[in-house]
């Protein structure tokens, strides 16, 4: 018998990545710095860096720091903003042969609108819309702490947006599947968890914060399990695809979040340690696709038995 | 896992030699031709510090390359907290994991005298730049001037010694050996020439100060937190003289090496 | 000059410690266990297994796994009941010369009533109150998940409980210091935090989750960061005593939880791996104080600079 | 850290030997005279196999004692992930952290013959019983039979050779040494006597249904996951068969050896 090919693609709405290994924002620069380390095109798609109407400088130094098999950062959303990510960036990004996921971030409803507008102008391949950022309005509540603004920043910017649209969803609250149908509701082509967990550290020494601003973002594998039960716990609620995020860097954590019903995947600290683990995993996930006979990943996704 | 195309690579490289220069300083010799080839002075690696499948500590740590020679580099680095702990347990034989050759080294032109001053492990970069200089010009006159704070802390001197018409000066804090007093002190007021440096914050503000009133060009070499080194997480920033119109200059990528003119210092 | 002695004591309440290392209830069985590693008087106080009115067995097994600096486990509070629990156990803490905690748990307002009433008139040093229990008659929504509730149950408790009062807040929230609050204005004398993160983990082979539960709480140095920083925002936000839990296992990482203004700290996951580590912090404790001429313990607490 | 009271320890202990059996089995040999001196047969020990200033992996791994002798404990294992690997990555002369002995071990009476029934890695424990029994009962008959999937898999029985007067018997699942087949199909059909077995599940379910119908005593080790290996977590529970009375068992305390009839195997 022939030898079948195996089939790694999944769609996102009428969105066809080739497999299901993305990156994820704020991890990934825009593609380029990776260049050196891995085949950009041999990825599903990668998310850039967020991106507001305006540049921002960020948060002072320092932004990083090391906590157990995780780290914590508050770069404070740095980022060139919408003109020059237009004029200097995009023309990088077509030179590509994968999906290439804009993540944009504002201060209010009528900012997501506009960038969203904007980049619908664009080759862009989707949008990505981070709401763990403050709404200004509401006095700097997240959006995505609240399933009303959920529901509305979506249905606002789904308004203006012609691309695939993903909203990334914060961990940072009692009930995350609220949040998802929320988005749903307001007309997401596709949920995508987790954004970072709010966590802090401590120089004993100093007796100050190890971060500037004092409070920064928990990711890597410390928090695969809280990324892990949240994905599961929106697949089984909402009926568009999830992207599952969070301390993933093995092909068995890949697995182990398309087995709880993830679409697709980003990788994000990982990059950071390893800048070639995320063509890696695309060339692992295909092996065990083969070893296992997969003729099609959609026979993994949401086959978990419970 | 080897991505070699005479750039930066990611490499597992064999352990030829460690070694404890003193109470918690060590040198480490890694085989790795590509980097070896294609790294210049003031450059650094990032090293995995972690065991296999060892989850923590997760990060890697930057080192900057002490010296290349023949298919190898080395590194000079102290223990200050546990993955530098855990690189100082590494043997013989072991492999490390390492990214590089990362950032900006230091810029050489023609002078007519380089001082290349080291404050502590400030010293790690400056034998590799003092060869490269020596090899690339090999009329210009080369000063070192060292400093640490007692002569235990003195290590890795004996590489420069072993350069050609090299000066070799040294300062402790403490007057156990050289100079008793401050390693910007060695530097004469009527020094003409280039410096480049690298220590501690003070030293390198010192330095600099000296550099600005002496008219001679300064190059230092800065240290951030970093959790990549190649430019990703924008995690290294650090201030720039023209931050109000730029943002931040990041260090692994803009740096490690600035003119020290350009650094808020 | 004569040494000065280091005092590590500390109060909650009326409550006096001789010093700010407890155990976390769970981990420390009823303290017998751990005898023959460290001295159990030598702890500021321990806290037991959480205790119900009526004895459970618990989840099936698998109940715990390894995660990432981390464990997740679903023993699905096993206990041996109120009864057996004053007739068998509170012998064996009347030997101790250190508080004894029990901490409660119980599917409606009454059970935990009923508990804290029949423990006020026992030997116990204090009672703290694990409310990330579901409540039955709200449709299984965890009391500690909700500040209304988690007003009533600390009010309705603290009525039954002349004991020192501490209510054990859950992770799992939007905004823990809405829930702090909350048990402060009950009446509570102290609240603890925080209780495991709601987690899951997938097994590859078998694509079935790893715990028979499907989902266990995760704890360990993992979550540390997470702990830290909602210690340190409930800390600025109630006046009662905090006790800071999650991912202890180093003095550094004691005093990073005083600083952010810890009265106190439980040790949880750390004793399940090195059975004396608790007797360990406490000398580790006493030593840095001395060598950093800290005379009093006090002068350490909330001190961060921000 | 050592807290010797005769009784459990932690303690670190130096590694004074290491050495793969075969493909990814290995023996470890530890100097800790105060858990020599206290196992029992069929009690194991938690060993950390983290690197010292990393957190990962997280918890111990509970291994069963393999042999006692002159103040030093070793034991058997299988390379089956992450901590087993990190183990097997420790070297002579390194120290190890571990906990110990716990658990309820063997439980060794007088009679005419006993029967150590192993499978796989449950050869482990069945050496020092072995030793035991031939210490504290000179003259009762040992038989020991031995279950792997192929030769390969079988190591360690040269032990049991060195021990006088006992029958070792070898069953594989492949047939490349000892009898083609199940190691159960090896116990005699009118055997008379104890059974101690320690393998995998089904090996000990078809070992306990034997021993019913001959009306045998049997005794199983049985393996689930631990966190803490000394009662304090509860997480390593298994149902007894008086479970709808009294609830689960914990197998690093009212185990890991239980008599077989009162286990739900
Ligand atoms: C470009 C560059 C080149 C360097 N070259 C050398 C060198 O050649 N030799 C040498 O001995 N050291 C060098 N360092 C410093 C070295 O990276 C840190 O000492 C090391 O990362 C500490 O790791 P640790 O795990 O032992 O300490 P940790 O336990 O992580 O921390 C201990 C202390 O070191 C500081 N530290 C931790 N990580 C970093 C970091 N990435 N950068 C700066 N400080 C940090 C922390 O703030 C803390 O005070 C260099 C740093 C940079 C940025
Ligand atoms: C009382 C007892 C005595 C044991 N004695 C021995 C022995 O002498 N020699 C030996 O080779 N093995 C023994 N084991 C099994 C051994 O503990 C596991 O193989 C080991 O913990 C796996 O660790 P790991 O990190 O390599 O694997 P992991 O990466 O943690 O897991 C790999 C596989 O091993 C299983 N596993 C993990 N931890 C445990 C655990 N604590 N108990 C059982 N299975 C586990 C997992 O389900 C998984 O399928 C014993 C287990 C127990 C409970
Ligand atoms: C340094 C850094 C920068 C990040 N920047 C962004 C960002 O700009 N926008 C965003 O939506 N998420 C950002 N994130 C969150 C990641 O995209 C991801 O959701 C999170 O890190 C969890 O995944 P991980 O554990 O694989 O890193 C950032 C994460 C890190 C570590
Ligand atoms: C095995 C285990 C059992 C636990 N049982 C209880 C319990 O009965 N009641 C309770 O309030 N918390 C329980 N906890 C939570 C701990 O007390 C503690 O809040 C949590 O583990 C975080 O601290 P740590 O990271 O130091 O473990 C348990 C934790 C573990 C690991
Ligand atoms: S360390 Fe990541 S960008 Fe510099
Ligand atoms: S493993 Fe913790 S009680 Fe048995």
């Amino acid at each position: 018998m022939a030898v079948k090919k195996t089939d790694l693609a999944v769609s996102i709405g009428d969105w066809k990545l080739k497999n299901p290994i993305m990156t994820a924002s704020g991890t990934f620069g825009y593609g380029e710095e990776f260049a050196d380390y891995l085949d950009v095109d041999s990825l599903g798609a990668i998310v850039v860096k967020g991106i507001s109407l305006l540049p921002r400088t960020g948060n002072p130094p320092p932004r990083v720091v090391e906590t157990s098999c995780g780290m914590l950062n508050a770069i404070g959303l740095e980022n060139v903003g919408l003109e020059r990510f237009i004029s200097e960036k995009i023309p990088i990004f077509e030179k590509y042969k994968t999906g290439v996921v804009a993540n944009i971030l504002g201060d209010s409803i009528d900012d997501y609108c506009r960038l969203a507008e904007r980049l619908s102008d664009t080759s862009i391949t989707a949008i990505e819309v981070n709401i763990s950022c403050p709404n200004v309005k509401k006095g700097g509540v997240a959006f995505g702490t609240d399933p009303k603004m959920a529901y509305d920043i979506t249905r606002a910017v789904r308004k203006k947006c012609s691309k695939p649209l993903i909203i990334k969803l914060t961990p940072n609250v009692t009930d995350i599947t609220a949040i998802a149908l929320a988005a749903e509701e307001g007309g997401a082509d596709a949920v995508s968890l987790i954004n970072t967990l709010l966590g802090m550290a401590i120089d004993i020494k100093s007796r100050r914060p190890k971060l500037a601003n004092v409070v920064g973002g928990l990711s890597g594998p410390a928090i695969k399990p809280i990324a892990l039960r949240m994905v599961w716990q929106v697949c089984n609620k909402v009926t568009i695809p999830v992207i599952g995020i969070g301390g993933i860097s093995r092909v068995e954590d890949v697995l182990e979040f398309l087995l709880a019903g993830a679409t697709a995947v980003q990788i994000g600290t990982a990059n950071l340690v390893d800048p070639n683990v995320a063509g890696e995993l695309v060339v692992k996930l295909t092996a065990y696709l083969q070893e296992n006979k997969i003729e099609n990943i959609g026979q993994l996704i949401g086959s978990l038995e419970v | 896992m080897t991505v070699d195309n005479e750039k930066q690579i990611r490499a597992v490289g064999e352990i030829k030699d460690i070694r404890c220069c003193s109470r918690d300083i060590f040198e480490i010799v890694i085989a790795q031709s590509s980097i070896s080839r294609n790294a210049q002075p003031g450059q650094f690696v990032m090293v995995k510090t972690a065991v296999d499948k060892s989850d923590d500590p997760l990060l890697r740590r930057p080192l900057s390359i002490h010296q290349v020679q023949h298919g190898v580099i080395s590194l000079l680095f102290k223990v200050v907290g546990r993955g530098t702990k855990l690189l100082a347990s590494f043997k013989q034989g072991d492999y490390v994991d390492i990214l590089g050759p990362l950032g900006k080294g230091f810029a050489v032109e023609q002078q007519t005298t380089h001082f290349l001053i080291g404050g502590g492990m400030g010293i790690a970069p400056l034998l590799f730049l003092a060869e490269t200089i020596r090899l690339e010009r090999p009329a210009e006159k080369i000063v070192i001037l060292l400093g640490a704070r007692s002569r235990e802390e003195l290590v890795a001197v004996d590489g420069f010694f072993a350069i050609n018409g090299v000066e070799v000066k040294i300062a402790t804090d403490d007057g156990s050996t050289g100079h008793h007093g401050l390693v910007t002190e060695l530097l004469p007021g009527d020094a003409v020439g280039a410096v480049y440096c690298c220590g501690p914050w003070p030293m390198m503000k010192a330095v600099a100060g000296l550099c600005r009133k002496q008219e001679m060009e300064c190059q230092v070499s800065i240290e951030t937190m970093m959790a990549c080194g190649m430019g990703a997480c924008l995690g290294c920033a650090v201030q720039g003289v023209d931050f109000i119109e730029n943002g931040y200059l990041h260090v692994c990528k803009d740096g490690p090496v600035f003119e020290a003119r350009k650094i808020w210092l």
